[in-house]
Order: C-alpha cells, then structure tokens, then sequence
C-alpha cells in the first residue's frame, strides 16, 4: 500500500524533502514505517529525539497500523507559542 | 477563530472576534520574540507547521477550554515565518462573563499550544540555528 | 504608564508602550461592560473617579507588582464617564520575558484595582441605577 | 483650620456637591470631620456604608489628625475595573 510522508521542521531539514511516497506492505504499523524510513534516510535518526505520529492529522501510537493512502506525519518536539 | 497565517497578526482583530454582550472581561495573551534565549543573543525565529493539523489542534484548544470554563468566545491565531525581535508569533483572546474563566482559560490555551500544537521554531541566533526542543529530546506524552 | 482618561482607550497604545525586545511575552486584561448584572438588564455603567488619587494609586499597583515579579514594562488605563455595552473600561497590558510573570501581574492589578483605587461605578439598568458596592457595605481594609 | 473636602460618587450626590472647604478646629481627627459633615450634610449618612478615608491623596485612618490646608476624600466601596 500507498503512504503519504510529510516531513518538518529538523525531520525536513534532515530527509532533504517535504514529503515522499513510500510503499509499504499491508498489516504495517506507524512503527514500522519508522524504520523503513530510517533505513531510506539514515540522517533522520536524531539521537535522543522524542517524536510523536500523527495519521490523517490525528496523533496516534507506534503500533497503529496504516492504511492504504494514509498521510503520517513524524512529529519532533513541537515549540510553538 | 483558530487558524494560522505567514502575515503578522492584529490584536484588534482577535479582540473584535471575542467581543460579546455577554462578557465582562476579556484576557489576551501575546508571544513575541525576545533578543536572548539561554545566554544565545537571538536575531530572530522562524516558525514552521503542519497547517492542517496545527488549525485542527488549536480548534481542539478550544472546544477543550469551553468544556472546562464558562467562557463567551475565543480567538488563537499563530504566525509561521520569520518573527522579528518584538513581533507577535501567536496571539489569543478569550472573553468571558467574568474575569477568572476568560485569565484561566487564556493561560490553558498557550500551555496547550507548546505541548501538542505541530508548531516548530528555529532560532537563529549570533552564531548559529537551532530547532528549539530537538536537542533536549523532552518525552512528550501522546494525547 | 498609568492614567485615566475620559475618551476610549486604544489597546494598541498599551501594547506598544510594554513592547520591549526583553520580553516573550505580554499579557493583557480588559474590563468591559456587560449587558447583565444580579439579574438585571444593564444600559451601560458611568465612571467617576478622585483622579490625582486614582493615578498615583494605580502606579502603586505597577511599584507593587515590579516588586513582586520579574516584569519589563506595565500600562494600565482606566475610562471614565459612560461606557457602554461591550466597551472597554479598563486596559491592562504587562510585558516579561517569560509568561508566568506577566499573567501574575496583570491578573494582580485587576485584583488590587477593585480593591483599592477611588473609581466607582453607577451601573445604569432598565428600571434605575445603583453605585455597585455601596449597598453592600463591604468591609474595605486601610492600606 | 481650613479643610478642603471633596466628595464623590454617592456622597457626592448625597451631599449635593463636588467640594466644600469646612472650617474646622485645631488637632481634629478625619473621624471628627466625618461627623461635622454629617450634622450639616444628614444625607451624607448612608445606611450600612463603609468609608475609606484619605488626606491629601493618601489612605488614612480616621484617627489620622489634619492640618490647615488638608485635602480630604471620604472614599465610598470603590468599584473600578
């Protein structure tokens, strides 16, 4: 199946891109995806980063699993305000 | 009105929103950028967003506060780009019957947007940038 | 800057008086007329003051709060005479670099100018017109 | 002695003006000129009120003793904001 990634902020910076395309078998978790895309872009592992996942714009837990078409987003420490 | 905009914000506006012949009080509250920060001297702030998500979110501020106060309306609207020394990056206003809902729910509201809100600021600073809360790799709880 | 003033007051003078680049955050309190008060239908409120008293006493408040938390700059700016339904009667706006501060403030200055500033209020409703506090008869305390 | 005295919000409108100046003698306190005010200004007495006292734009204590010259205020439950 089909993921939608976008990336910001230092996740951004660090992929070299806002967004991918990623195909990803079916069953596969938030998780999963993670290392998959770590394993693409070696830089996006942040040492001691603390990140958050959001699906379809809601936050969500490692283990949620995806579907196709989905829009995940990697979300570091937010600092707004 | 709870949304994001790359423009500088006017106070006016947010405070014409929560204006209500019902309230008694209205609370606001401004982020600005300040000229230091941990000993660096800053030059300015970039921020950045996931749009949707961060409006999303914001909205959720305040379907969250008026479950909690007896508050008339409410307003937050946050800036993305570069932000000057001085200039606002997030503004909120909340009007209220009387003054303790409109104080407590103002303050909720920007505790929130640091903990949960997809908002990202670089500083720049003499000398270097940094993505502010990347380094410290502070746990933040899901929702 | 602490006055009072016979005309409406601009929220964007008070914030431009605290802006300071030390500061990442201002804090503002605005009283406004309400419609409704006990049960009755307000028409709008009329302010008087003892005005040389009411502006040294509302510097006080700024002397006090300076002392009590880490504040840049302080405003506040009271209307007298009518004021009406959904207009502001008083402005309050604290800058400081972090927002803790300028919350304490600006919510102590509302607090102390209830309690202590010779202004007064005739609330003007359907029906009559009453100075608020003074059938009360609560107790007030010498400073 | 001369007092100045000024009057304000419901004590002005009892007492049917802004500002008298009493004369009054030599050592008297606030207290004592609250109470000459009330012989000549009856309505100044208002049922259940409590006064706050100030001399010369300070708060004071009725026991407080005046000069010539002083600025009094007999300050009603003061109700800005």
């Amino acid at each position: 199946m089909k993921i939608k990634v976008k990336f910001f902020a230092i996740l951004r910076e660090r992929a070299g891109t806002a967004e991918v395309t990623k195909e990803i078998k079916e069953g596969s978790t938030v998780g999963d995806l993670w290392q998959a895309l770590q394993q693409e872009y070696p830089k996006l592992n942040v040492p001691g980063i603390r990140l958050l996942y959001a699906v379809n714009q809601n936050y969500v837990k490692p283990e949620n699993q995806l579907s196709d078409q989905d829009e995940v987003v990697f979300i570091p420490p937010v600092s707004g305000g | 009105m709870f949304r994001i905009t790359n423009q500088p914000i006017d106070l006016q506006e947010l405070v014409r929103f929560v204006t209500d012949p019902e309230a008694g009080a209205i609370a606001t509250f401004i982020g600005t950028t300040r000229n230091n920060n941990e000993g660096r001297n800053v030059i300015g702030l970039d921020y950045e967003a996931y749009p949707e998500m961060a409006e999303k979110e914001l909205g959720r501020i305040g379907d969250d506060a008026k479950k909690q106060w007896q508050i008339c309306r409410m307003a937050i609207i946050h800036r993305l780009g570069p932000v000057q020394i001085t200039e606002a990056s997030v503004m909120i206003a909340v009007s209220s019957a009387h003054r303790e809902a409109a104080f407590a729910a103002c303050r909720f509201a920007i505790e929130q947007i640091k903990k949960a809100v997809p908002i990202w600021k670089k500083e720049v600073f003499e000398g270097g940038e940094v993505w502010i809360g990347t380094q410290t790799g502070q746990p933040l709880n899901h929702k």
